[in-house]
């Protein structure tokens, strides 16, 4: 469960990136959070994996108050996250497979599980010839599958999703999304930033839509605010 | 959740990284062995320094002439007395017969000593000192002993040996802690270098729920691994020069004035300072070069 | 002028990227290059901008053969090109301007065209407020406008677009082509590869599609392929 | 189309460079005073243990004594004579009796020499040599001089020297020479390092259209204000740390048998030599550093 109450955030420049955001996403809840470049919604996802620190309001995720948890606490936190970055943010220096297979040593997992596990998450996001490369190996569409792959890979208790279809083509997109669909049935909650307006509207989902900083609109089924459309 | 710490899957995620920055692992390795095989260098030249010091020490003496009214018989006697003195290290006697064919040989050839006749010549002894810094204390000491008629040295000599040996070993304690110094700075510098593209991997590691001592162990034993090789590496080095040039300072020093000490029976002290501070520069290094970059 | 003939690609791990490209852009056209992932659209832009060398084929750009172009040429064949890159590839440690004064100084510009011509093009893709940013303070999509703010700066013959507008909202994302189509129209030959399918069918342009490191359909007239549709 | 090269452009951009890579330049400028702190210890080192050797050697000498048939005043004529022997640095005339007095000032109190009559000394000239090493055939040569009759010398110690100085000066050497390979790893290590993280930084600039000269110019500069910022600083701490030391060792040597040289006179060639191995090295390293990073 995320909860964000009047949400303030200023980088260090003084842009005003958040101006007193409240958002509340319930466990088991699919959410597309939607808005124009440079609104803001990156900024919420990096206050949600406690990248960046509020410097106004209150933030809960998944039981841990961010506002004042102990540094040794935030690598807790994250293990109930999967999280998929706007720019991948894969390790350089490990292939495909070690780069999953660290994010599931990183929680514990043992090495039975992690055998197991890698290829069939692999094999979901379509790149089980492409374990043994390394991540300049692979296409930018590949490289964002690999960040989805490892995201699902812990089977976390939410999924946090930063324009995770930017560099697919259409058909990729919606199996991806299908496949979060499926993902969210069984239990994980969801919170997936896009542009793509077909997306959106094909699955019947909440939409909350923020711009300049502020969240404008917040409705269920396949929203997507028409003013900032094409 | 309790943390499972696998130190196996540690020391090889440590092992491969050596591999995957490979450069970077060289240049660590180069720049331990550079800073060990200075310092070992230095230490060793001043080890081998101190010793001839000591050795031109051990044939620093005065003589301590005995009264002529002694027979000789007794005079010889008068050896246990004054090697009870203190920092007396070992007195030889002398007979004036002795005395006199030495100080013939000596000025062979010059006519001006010509046929002195031996009596003009003392029983003496040639004392040998611990500590030539000690040298008119010791002197007054032996005149004091029944039996001595006079003592002879040249002060300024030994106070002058004992002036050089304490700059020169002052100028290499200095000298020793400068290096040190400076090699510990450029080894943590070396380490900073090399792991700071990895900022980015060890912030993407935090991310996806790493704790810090997960993300710190492997860094440990890659720097242990990098200061076993360091050290090794300078180790063998190190052995190879020393031969090298004790070789060429035989080969030059035809009288043998200068004794090289053998490397073999130091070898084993060198591996261990080498191993040593390779572990603790290392280890330590790579483990205080990431610290910053765990605070993500 | 772009010309591929018979272009094959393999990397150093084996992979046969492209099998036989045959391609001719004229100067002064307006092509979309669509493709699912992975099927080859990045190799064919890293071929043209010299980044890496056909492993077979014959390559020209705009004049230049880069068969056995000479080392110290390249320099000069890419001053003739615009190139957005799938990512970004912004200097991390210059700002905005300093990006954009850069890529000018590069080719020689005045300190004077500088000045008029860095501001001009900020404001057009709408980060005049922004040029004194560093990347890394900026959302994915502005550091997207800032790739493509440099790739115009140069008023270069041809501008080559890898999916400049996959970080871009759909109303930014229909500016940026607008912006493209109306620099087209004033001469400059341009080749963009995109997954958006809206788009592409709204600018009725010819459409060069690739799967596989073949190219399937090469036709006039906002086309999208429509098997890979959905 | 040909490329305008604007200086200007290139040493801003440079210098803007040092302080965006702020934590490497600071590194690579550490690396450098380190580099020519030990360089120029050791050599300021040597050069003081080189001059006190040759004062040593300066009290190097051998005796000739004048035939007894000649007068005093012709002997004293004979000077001009020895002095133009090769290798002769000087002779100072002692007549008989001065002799004597030294004679019996150094065994003062000793009365086995007491009124030893004055004849059995003779004339003689303390020869003082340029070279040690050849002291046997200067000697050959003096005794040709008509009106010498025998000299006198002690070779060992002469030849000890000889071997110590040729072994100090080799030690130096190589120390210097090692040191110095020693240095310039470190500093080319340490660029490359700096400088690692910047190849994208490069391929980024190439794909721009720019020219190797065009990215490689920012690199020169920077390199050279980093080397000559080196340079400047290593060179007042090595002011600093000379003249400390050097009080240091005038406190302990409290008989002055050591002279340490002036820093003063020396100032002038150390920053010469400083700078210019900063540029050379500052510059050299930098694009040799970014060489292999230009391929794209
Ligand atoms: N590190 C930073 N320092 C300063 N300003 C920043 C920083 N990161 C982002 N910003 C600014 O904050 C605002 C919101 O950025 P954010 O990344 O949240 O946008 P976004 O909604 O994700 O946009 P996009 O769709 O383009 O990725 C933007 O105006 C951006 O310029
Ligand atoms: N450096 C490389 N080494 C090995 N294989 C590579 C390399 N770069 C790309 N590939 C492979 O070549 C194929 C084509 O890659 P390319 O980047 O051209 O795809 P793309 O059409 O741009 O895809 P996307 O839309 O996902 O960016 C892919 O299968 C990819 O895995
Ligand atoms: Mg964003
Ligand atoms: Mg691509």
């Amino acid at each position: 469960m995320i909860r964000l109450i009047d949400i303030q955030k200023s980088y260090d420049n003084g842009t005003k990136a958040l101006k007193g955001v409240n958002l509340r996403i319930d466990d088991g809840e699919f959410v597309f959070l939607v808005g124009p470049s440079g609104s803001g919604k990156s900024t919420i996802i990096k206050l949600i994996t406690a990248e960046i620190a509020p410097s106004g309001g209150r933030l809960m995720v998944n039981g841990y108050n961010l506002n004042n948890i102990r540094p040794r606490q935030v690598p807790f936190m994250r293990r109930t996250l999967g999280v998929i970055f706007q720019d991948f943010r894969l390790i350089e220096k490990k292939t495909v497979k070690e780069n999953l297979t660290f994010a599931m040593r990183a929680v514990g997992a043992s090495p039975r599980e992690i055998r197991k596990r890698v290829p069939y998450v692999l094999e979901l996001v379509g790149l089980d010839q492409k374990g043994d490369r390394m991540p300049s190996q692979l296409s930018g569409g590949e490289q964002q599958r690999v960040a989805i792959a490892r995201a699902l890979v812990n089977n976390p208790k939410m999924i946090i999703a930063d324009e995770p279809t930017g560099n697919l083509d259409p058909m990729r997109s919606l199996e991806i999304m299908m496949l979060l669909e499926r993902i969210n049935e069984l239990g994980t909650t969801l919170l997936v930033v896009t542009h793509e307006k077909e997306l959106v509207n094909r699955f019947s989902k909440r939409v909350v839509a923020i711009e300049n900083g502020r969240i404008i609109s917040d409705e269920t089924g396949g929203y997507y605010n028409n003013e900032t459309t094409i | 959740m309790r943390q499972r710490y696998d130190f196996g899957y540690f020391l090889s995620e440590g092992f491969h990284s050596i591999f995957t920055h490979g450069f970077m692992s060289f240049a660590a390795v180069c720049m331990i062995v550079c800073c060990l095989l200075i310092m070992g260098s230095f230490t060793l030249v001043a080890v081998n320094a101190e010793n001839m010091f000591s050795d031109l020490e051990a044939e620093n003496q005065f003589t301590a002439f005995i009264d002529e009214s002694i027979p000789q018989e007794e005079a010889r006697a008068l050896q246990d007395d004054i090697e009870a003195v203190p920092n007396v290290a070992r007195a030889e006697f002398v007979t004036k017969e002795e005395a006199q064919a030495d100080f013939e040989a000596d000025y062979e050839g010059n006519p001006l000593f010509e046929g002195l006749p031996s009596t003009v010549y003392r029983d003496r002894f040639h004392i040998y000192l611990d500590d030539i810094s000690q040298l008119t204390e010791t002197e007054e000491a032996v005149k004091e002993v029944a039996g001595v008629a006079d003592t002879q040295s040249a002060p300024e000599i030994a106070e002058g040996f004992t002036v050089i040996r304490n700059i020169a070993g002052a100028v290499a304690v200095i000298l020793v802690v400068i290096l040190l110094a400076v090699s510990l700075f450029i080894i943590a510098n070396t380490i900073k270098l090399a792991t700071f593209n990895r900022r980015e991997e060890i912030a993407i590691m935090k991310m996806c729920g790493a704790t810090n001592a997960f993300v710190r162990w492997p860094f440990v034993f890659e720097g242990l691994i990098l200061g076993l090789v360091g050290a090794v590496a300078a180790f063998f080095l190190q052995w190879g020069i020393y031969v090298l040039v004790g070789r060429a300072i035989s080969g030059e020093d035809t009288i043998s004035l200068i004794t090289v000490l053998p490397f073999q029976p130091m070898a084993l002290r060198v591996l261990g300072v080498f191993v040593l501070t390779g572990f603790v520069i290392g280890a330590g290094g790579s483990v205080l070069a990431i610290r910053k970059f765990l605070q993500v």
